[in-house]
């Protein structure tokens, strides 16, 4: 048993255990913190290497070839660490709920792990969905609305999602038909690749099957217009629904673009109307979902329409698709995903004690929870992209990507929408400032009172945040376990 | 002289007649006769292509054994039928086809 | 090695403070003044060092397409910065230990102290435009805490967010700039690359793919960095809300190295400019208007720290001026005398730091002994009651209005006149004269008010001499406000003094006019006065530039937003997930009306099926060619 | 002992239980059952044991019946879907009992031994005599099997719609066989592959014979249009039958199908292409059919008979893409892989309905709410059952779909697959609303559930079946390729 089997099983047998009568915090906790070790140990172990490494595989069915095959580079291996980190601290900062809350955890933690170190198309697509369930479930019936109002927020993403993995689904049958060499069928990622490399297509079929990917992906992702699922799902979501999936699961699509999509079609993005399309709709992102969010006025409006918004950073990285923005978005994909898990549990625990996350009723927050406060500044000077916290690093990479190739005197498509996407840094300072104002500046309003957590309640914040600055202050860190071209 | 045509559309007079019926009859016990009908045109294009397909200059005899074989599951089928037709009978105290209408949608 | 401690000390302070202010209690004010004395004492050794460029981190590396890092980059400006940065820090830190004493939240200011001595350290030690964009940033967000250390109020927490979202625009300008270098420079951002790039690489006139229009466009977004970070007109309004910080950190940050990072910037990237005629006029015609707007705009502010505040914008647009003069003058021909000669807004950006530093702390002393009252109209008498105060406030003064021949600010002001002098274009000359004639009146005015005369208010009347530790650094900033610039004093800093050459008679007229008639009309005009005499609401209001700003604002933004928002809504939401879903919906209700129960319309149903069947598959499907 | 013989001795213990009950009345429905399903695993053992080449079968019979791996696999197939049933029978049997006019439960155990028989005969038929007369005899026991709780008003218009439309299709049936024989002159599916392979058969009459006889299987695998018999029979027929009916009879269907589809679509076959066309129409009409209107239902038994056409629809488009260039499962491979997925999930939710039915419960959904609160481990095989239904990865339900999904892209049929791709997604509407059910919490003071020990068994294993399969199929993909590499293996 190859240690990253290991780590997606723990997770899911917690679950299992925990659905069985396991007493649910301590089990969750435990299978967590040890994921986490196992995660640091393959991230040291795999330290300056380069490749796909742990690969261990079980073969399942021979035609179509289909095996249950692990395997890590530092893509996986970086986000599998953002899924440790999120899913402890996710769980850490339950209180006062039934298992169920523990169990969903586990499993959309276990489904992403599954997904990000699995090498088999049919095993990623698998864990995703695997992940997907207890999302839906938690949100239909212990969002934070009226029932009514909640199953519809809970359909309307499930609804979105399914297609969305649908279409994916026939994308990635499209792949496997054109790619699988000879006369077998394989969901093998490294058997196609080899394929790609060795008969690539052409670029107008590249281009085509791309764009079925990307609306695949891309709504998975809440690539702008198939975004309108997010935001309300996250405002309702539980909290540590909210922060695993905005911070971990959603990264999935983006995770397959890039390791499926890019490396199996590398003209795909890059063939006109394709690039082009792709432009319009992460600008979409950007621009409009960053007014939306500073028409916000709520917290939990603000941070989940800013979770949309900042996707399309990541996705102005895969638009570039050269090394240097592919890295950044790998960064800027762990960055967002820390710093809006910070940020959503943070949010929930301001709902739970004030019972109220409109910005005209609160204020001064600061004064007598000076701790909170800090932990809030770092979640959101990093979601604005302040140097010295990850997201930096990941969006300065991603913008010098795009200008890799360049011509003095003319700027390409990709290099103009960097710069409207630079205004978009702008709207996130006004909206994530204005939200920090109206809650933690000011006099204290009256009626509202919150004070620090107490400290072991801080511990999985404070490990956020902690994260968020060592990797912001060394994204070399995470550029090292990138070593191997992307 | 009689080809298989005649037969033929003797037996297509006869299937859409039954269908017809079937379609149109709102007496369950007429309805089945239909159906009896249809299963008789079936018959009757069987036994004309039998005859008119020659094998070693006799008519061809599997299919007026698929016949007999009608006829006896037809049989069967209205033994069957009736019982449950009864029994509709009398728990409604009707045959109309109109009394079953509660499942729906 | 000293380099990395000057850089580091205060990191470590920060983050020591940070994480450990509770149970450090007091010794968080220690460690945060310890770390800036450290650092000074460093920074002198590292006055002696060699030029030289080391790598400390690498902070980002992509295998061999692209490296950034923390590095250490030694060479005159540098040094000059340094010293100028840790040694006036070094005295705020201690005057900040006397002004704040009673304030609750210490810990918090000096550990942002802190943070703001090792962001600006980073932007002087830059050796690359990213690690300058970082502790560019870095610095904005120190600024932001610092203004908003009196969050409570809520005038602070406006205008911290203001700063911190008026440099975001300018940044927005930086970052695309520095992309644009980056492209065009084959993936480096370093400085040295980019100089030898201009001079004789893919950059300079003449070489493949070269395009002037370019050049001037990567210099404007450059230099769009500098007028957020020096605020200069038309993102010039942060800076006087900026007064809302507690007082040293408006000495330190917003008079004396923050603001001037933007002129420390434009200098290190001065091969740039030097290359666009045009960029290099329209910096100095910012430059110029902001230094008028300013000047005009300080004559009326009746608010101790606004008169200084509109002061520096002026004098940041002074030296941003004399960087597009200087290139100006640069591409006329006009070459620097001299081996390796200092360029006239570095020059004025030292002198002036130690002088406005000194204004400033001197303001705060006034402050602090009548009672947090700002109103130069509700003080006045001060010079009996604070002579030490008075007395270092007064070579403040003087040395900002550019008293010939013995203050520092005389000579750096005339080595800036020269500069527009020698640009050659008029315009820039006369309004620099003009601004440094409004400077010597609003200056004076302020020392007639506050100074002079007899007590207006009660708190004026009871104002004592500040504590002996807030004194000390007046004083030590006094004696660098007058000698700073005289030769032979502090020697590694006489590298960043331009080149020593008989000032053309036309520029010594000029500045000694200015101050001549600047003082006397300030003298005539407010001698005993009680009130304003002249009140120009057009001055008093600073154009009404806030009001403008928040009109656009307001359409631009909270408009537009729910506009956009709207629209979303309604479109794409409705388009793409409410209108399939509604049609799916709709088709569902209508198959299930096939459903109807009734058994003739089954049967009706297959027999027509069995009938569109026969016809599909007989007539229809061998024509399709299936 | 030839397999042959099994079936015989299957069909004749159902005689002799039914004449045991009607001799001896005072005999236990328990012992009636038990043995009915001792009869049908004994069976099913002797399946496995017995020799499994036509060779061994006795001569008389060997013209009419043939043993093939997709045989061997329907044989067992209708083994375990009947055992299953008639011990589904047993759970429900307290509740069944209160509708029948005697209170007993006799046919109930030997008519599916009966139905079994006719069942695995149809899977070795070789010609369309052997195909009418089995299908028939597995028709005729529904008509009694659906119509067996007289008392319950459903029960009894199920029966009613059930014969008419089933007697009526029947007839369809029939007309089409003649006139198949009519363009081919022969019953058997070998000739009429040949004969249609011949250029000088009239390609207008086979067209006119295929289409009629497809249209009469087509109302027995609940294919649009002729689907509309199932939402009401379902509904009405007892929870036991209706499994069966959705499995078994099903099955049995599509096992007929694709023969006469083998012979209809061989190599060089003059209407092979216009069938294919016809599948595709009709597969994705059938699937969207089932699936659209399904959104709506409150009652889960009926949501589960829409979500049975929608499968059809799904079997009917795998049917279409008959060489699948790089496919170890031909297109009867995936159809028999598929209904092997479906089996498991299909049995689970009837058996959860079942027994919620006797423990007082409706079949609304709104009677499943709280489920997850009152009987924990049923809410979770009930999930497992309805996620596999929908066809979410990691259950079996999922790979089943991937197949045909596969086959479809690898045709280049993108309008078939889009609407396979719609139904679907509906398909997550409906099942998700109902898993969401289950889990809802609000006004659920309810007592909790309880079922036996065997249900949990029985329960567990059809879970665990669907979960294993749905992570490691190759057991059942070999059993589906272990000869015949003609039909089967590509």
């Amino acid at each position: 048993m190859s240690v990253l089997e290991l780590i997606i099983a723990l997770p899911l047998l917690a679950a299992l255990a925990i659905w069985l009568g396991a007493p649910a915090r301590a089990a969750s906790l435990g299978a967590t913190f040890i994921n986490l070790i196992l995660v640091l140990y393959t991230a040291v172990q795999y330290w300056g290497k380069t490749g796909l490494a742990f690969t261990h595989s079980r073969p399942i069915l021979e035609n179509p070839s289909l095996s249950f095959a692990v395997g890590a580079d530092g893509i996986s291996i970086i986000l599998a660490l953002l899924t440790a980190l999120v899913m402890l601290a996710a769980i850490w900062q339950i209180e006062d709920r039934p298992p169920i809350f523990y169990v969903s955890s586990l499993l959309i933690g276990g489904g992403a792990l599954g997904a990000f170190l699995t090498t088999d198309v049919f095993f990623i697509y698998a864990f995703h969905e695997l992940a997907l369930i207890p999302t839906f479930l938690m949100i239909a019936l212990h969002g934070r609305a009226e029932p009514a109002q909640r199953k519809a927020v809970a359909w309307k993403a499930t609804i979105y999602l399914g297609v969305g993995s649908l279409v994916l689904l026939a994308g990635l049958v499209w792949l496997v038909l054109e790619f699988s060499g000879g006369s077998k069928l394989t969901f093998d990622l490294e058997a196609l690749r080899s394929q790609a490399k060795l008969n690539p297509l052409p670029d107008a079929k590249q281009a085509q099957i791309f764009f079925v990917l990307l609306l695949g992906f891309g709504s998975l992702v809440s690539l702008f217009p198939f975004h309108s699922w997010a935001a309300p799902a996250y405002a309702t979501a539980p909290t540590p629904v909210a922060m695993l999936h905005s911070g971990v699961l959603k990264k999935f699509g983006l995770y397959g673009l890039i390791r499926i999509a890019l490396p199996l079609l590398p003209q795909g993005a890059h063939v006109e109307w394709v690039q082009n399309a792709l432009l319009l709709m992460l600008l979409g992102n950007i621009l409009v979902m960053g007014l939306v969010t500073i028409h916000a006025s709520r917290l939990d409006n603000t941070l989940a329409n800013s979770s949309v918004m900042h996707m399309g950073y990541i996705f102005l990285g895969i638009a570039a698709g050269t090394e240097i923005a592919l890295k950044g978005a790998v960064i800027l994909m762990f960055a967002h995903g820390i710093s809006i898990a910070l940020l959503f549990g943070l949010c929930g625990r301001m709902r739970n004690q004030l019972g109220t996350l409109e910005y005209n009723k609160l204020g001064g927050l600061a004064t007598h929870a000076p701790a909170f406060t800090v932990l809030f500044a770092f979640g959101s000077f990093a979601s604005i992209g302040l140097p010295g916290l990850t997201n930096f690093a990941g969006e300065v990479l991603i913008f010098l990507g795009n200008f890799t190739e360049f011509k003095a005197g003319v700027l390409t498509n990709l290099q103009w929408t960097v710069i409207l996407a630079l205004w978009g840094v702008v709207m996130s300072a006004v909206y994530m400032l204005r939200a920090y104002r109206s809650i933690f500046h000011g006099s204290p309003a009256t009626g509202l009172f919150m004070i620090d957590p107490v400290f072991s309640q801080r511990v999985p914040f404070i490990m956020l945040a902690t994260t968020l600055l060592v990797t912001g202050c060394c994204p070399w860190l995470l550029l090292n376990l990138m070593k191997s071209a992307l | 002289m009689i080809t298989l045509g005649h037969y033929l559309v003797v037996s297509g007079m006869l299937f859409s007649l039954g269908l017809a019926g079937v379609i149109a009859r709102r007496n369950i016990i007429i309805v089945y006769m239909c159906l009896e009908m249809m299963l008789s045109a079936a018959n009757l294009a069987l036994v004309g292509f039998s005859r008119f397909h020659l094998v070693n200059g006799l008519p061809d005899y599997t299919a007026q054994s698929l016949v007999f074989f009608t006829i006896t599951v037809a049989a069967a089928e209205v033994a069957v039928g009736l019982a449950i037709i009864v029994a509709l009978f009398r728990s409604k105290q009707s045959v109309d086809v109109e009394s079953v209408t509660k499942l729906q949608g | 090695m000293h380099a990395s401690i000057i850089l580091l000390l205060p990191f470590f302070s920060a983050l020591v403070i940070l994480l450990g202010h509770r149970q450090l209690k007091g010794a968080s004010v220690l460690i945060s003044v310890g770390s800036s004395i450290i650092s000074f004492i460093a920074c002198l050794f590292f006055l002696a060092a060699e030029d030289d460029n080391k790598l400390l981190l690498p902070f980002l590396d992509v295998g061999g397409h692209f490296h950034a890092g923390i590095e250490v980059l030694i060479d005159k400006q540098s040094r000059g910065m340094m010293f100028i940065v840790s040694f006036i820090g070094m005295l705020v830190h201690i005057f900040s230990l006397g002004y704040m004493k009673d304030d609750d939240a210490k810990p918090r200011f000096f550990g942002s102290l802190s943070l703001f001595m090792f962001s600006m350290t980073g932007i002087v030690l830059a050796g690359n435009l990213i690690m300058m964009f970082i502790f560019w940033e870095l610095v904005g967000l120190s600024s932001y805490l610092l203004i908003g250390h009196w969050y409570q109020k809520a005038s602070a927490a406006e205008a911290c967010k203001k700063a911190f979202l008026t440099n975001r625009i300018g940044d927005f300008g930086f970052m695309i700039g520095i992309l644009l270098l980056f492209g065009a420079n084959h993936g480096s951002v370093n400085l040295d690359d980019l100089a030898t790039a201009f001079k004789s690489g893919p950059l300079a006139p003449g070489a493949p793919g070269y395009s002037a229009g370019f050049t001037t466009a990567a210099a404007l977004c450059i230099f769009l960095g500098a007028v957020g970070k020096s605020a200069q007109f038309p993102l010039h309004v942060w800076l006087p809300d900026a007064m809302e910080g507690p007082t040293p950190v408006s000495a330190l940050i917003h008079a004396a190295t923050m603001v001037a990072a933007g002129v420390y910037m434009l200098v290190r990237v001065s091969f740039l400019i030097e290359a666009s005629p045009l960029a290099a006029e329209i910096i100095a015609g910012i430059g110029c208007f902001t230094a008028l707007l300013a000047a005009l705009m300080a004559t009326q502010q009746n608010d101790i720290k606004r008169v200084l505040a509109y002061s520096t914008l002026s004098q940041l647009g002074y030296m941003v001026m004399a960087v597009g003069a200087v290139a100006m003058a640069a591409q006329h021909g006009h070459e620097a005398h001299g081996p390796n000669p200092g360029h006239p807004a570095m020059f004025h950006l030292y002198t002036h730091a130690f002088f406005k530093a000194m204004l400033f702390l001197g303001s705060g002393a006034v402050i602090y002994a009548c009672h947090h009252e700002q109103d130069i109209w509700k003080m006045g008498g001060l010079r009996k009651h604070m002579p030490v105060t008075f007395w270092t406030f007064l070579i403040g003064t003087l040395a900002l209005m550019g008293l010939p021949w013995i203050t520092s600010g005389f000579y750096s002001k005339e080595a800036i006149l020269g500069a527009a002098y020698d640009s050659g274009c008029s315009i820039l000359f006369h309004s620099a004269a003009l601004t440094a004639l409004l400077t010597s009146f609003y200056m004076m005015r302020l020392v007639i008010i506050a100074f002079f005369g007899k007590p207006r208010t009660e708190s004026a009347h009871h104002a004592t001499e500040v504590p002996v530790i807030m004194c000390l650094p007046l004083i030590a900033l006094a004696v660098f406000s007058v000698l700073s610039a005289w030769d032979g004093f502090a020697t590694p800093l006489q590298a960043l003094k331009p080149a020593h050459e008989p000032p053309h008679a036309t520029v010594l007229f000029a500045s000694i006019a200015a101050f001549i008639i600047g003082t006397g009309g300030a003298i005539y005009l407010y001698r005993g006065k009680d009130k304003d005499p002249i009140s120009i609401k057009l001055f008093a209001n600073k154009f009404y530039f806030d009001e403008i700003y928040a009109v656009i604002v307001r359409i631009c933004q909270d408009r537009l937003a729910w506009i956009v928002t709207a629209l979303e809504r309604v479109f794409v939401d409705g388009l793409i997930a409410r209108l399939p879903t509604a049609i799916v919906a709709r088709l569902g209700a209508a198959t299930r009306l096939l459903q109807g129960g009734h058994l003739q319309g089954y049967t009706f149903l297959l027999g027509g099926g069995v009938i569109a069947v026969i016809y599909l598959v007989v007539f229809v499907l061998p024509r399709m060619g299936h | 002992m030839s397999v042959f013989t099994i079936e015989a001795g299957l069909a004749i213990l159902g005689l002799v239980l039914l004449l045991l009950e009607a001799f001896k009345p005072d005999i236990s429905r328990r012992t009636l059952g038990l043995t009915a399903i001792a009869g049908a695993t004994l069976a099913l053992v002797l399946l496995t044991i017995a020799p499994h080449d036509s060779a061994s079968l006795p001569g008389f019979i060997q013209p009419w019946h043939q043993l093939d791996s997709l045989a061997l696999f329907y044989k067992g197939f209708a083994l375990v879907i009947t055992i299953l049933v008639l011990w589904l029978t047993l759970e429900c049997a307290p509740y069944l009992t209160r509708f029948t006019v005697d209170g007993k439960l006799a046919e109930m155990f030997s008519l599916p031994l009966i139905v079994c028989a006719g069942m695995m005969w149809m899977a070795s038929a070789r010609d369309l005599v052997t195909v009418f007369v089995a299908l028939e005899l597995v028709t005729v026991s529904f008509y009694v099997l659906v119509a067996f709780a007289r008392k319950s008003a459903f029960s009894l218009e199920a029966g009613v719609k059930y014969l008419i439309l089933g007697a009526l299709s029947t007839g369809v049936l029939v007309y089409g066989i003649a006139w198949i024989y009519g363009a081919t002159g022969t019953m058997s599916f070998d000739g009429i592959a040949k004969a249609l392979a011949n250029p000088a058969t009239s390609k207008t009459t086979a067209l006119f014979g295929a289409a009629v006889l497809l249209c009469g299987l087509g109302f027995k695998v609940a294919a649009a249009p002729f689907h509309m018999w199932v939402p009401d029979v379902y509904q009405g027929a007892p929870t036991p039958v209706t499994a069966f009916l959705s499995v078994g009879s099903k099955a049995a269907g599509f096992v007929v199908l694709t023969r006469a589809l083998d012979a209809f679509m061989a190599e060089g076959s003059i209407i092979g292409s216009e069938i294919q066309g016809f599948l595709l129409v009709i597969g994705s009409l059938t699937a969207l059919l089932g699936s659209l209107p399904a959104m709506f239902q409150t009652s889960v038994k009926r949501l589960l008979a829409y979500s049975s056409i929608s499968h059809a629809g799904y079997l009917l488009l795998a049917l279409a893409c008959r060489e699948s260039a790089r496919f170890d499962l031909s297109s009867g491979g995936v159809v028999a892989f598929y209904l092997a997925t479906y089996l498991p999930m299909t049995v689970l939710g009837f058996l959860g309905l079942g027994l919620m039915r006797a423990n007082g419960l409706g079949e609304d959904i709104k009677d499943f709410a709280g489920l997850a609160k009152r009987n924990p481990l049923l809410a979770l095989l009930m999930t497992i059952s309805f996620a596999s239904l929908a066809g979410l990865p990691l259950t079996a339900g999922f790979l089943g779909k991937l197949f045909v999904f596969l086959g479809l892209a690898d045709h280049g049929y993108w309008g078939a697959m889009s609407c396979a791709v719609i139904a679907a997604a509906a398909g997550f509407y409906y099942y998700f609303k109902t898993i969401l059910a289950m889990y809802t919490t609000e006004g659920t003071d309810v007592p909790a559930l309880t079922f036996s020990g065997p249900a949990k068994a029985v329960a567990g294993a059809l879970a665990l079946v669907i979960l294993i399969l749905g992570v490691y199929p190759k057991p059942l993909q070999s059993v589906l390729t272990s000869d015949r590499p003609a039909v089967l293996a590509k």
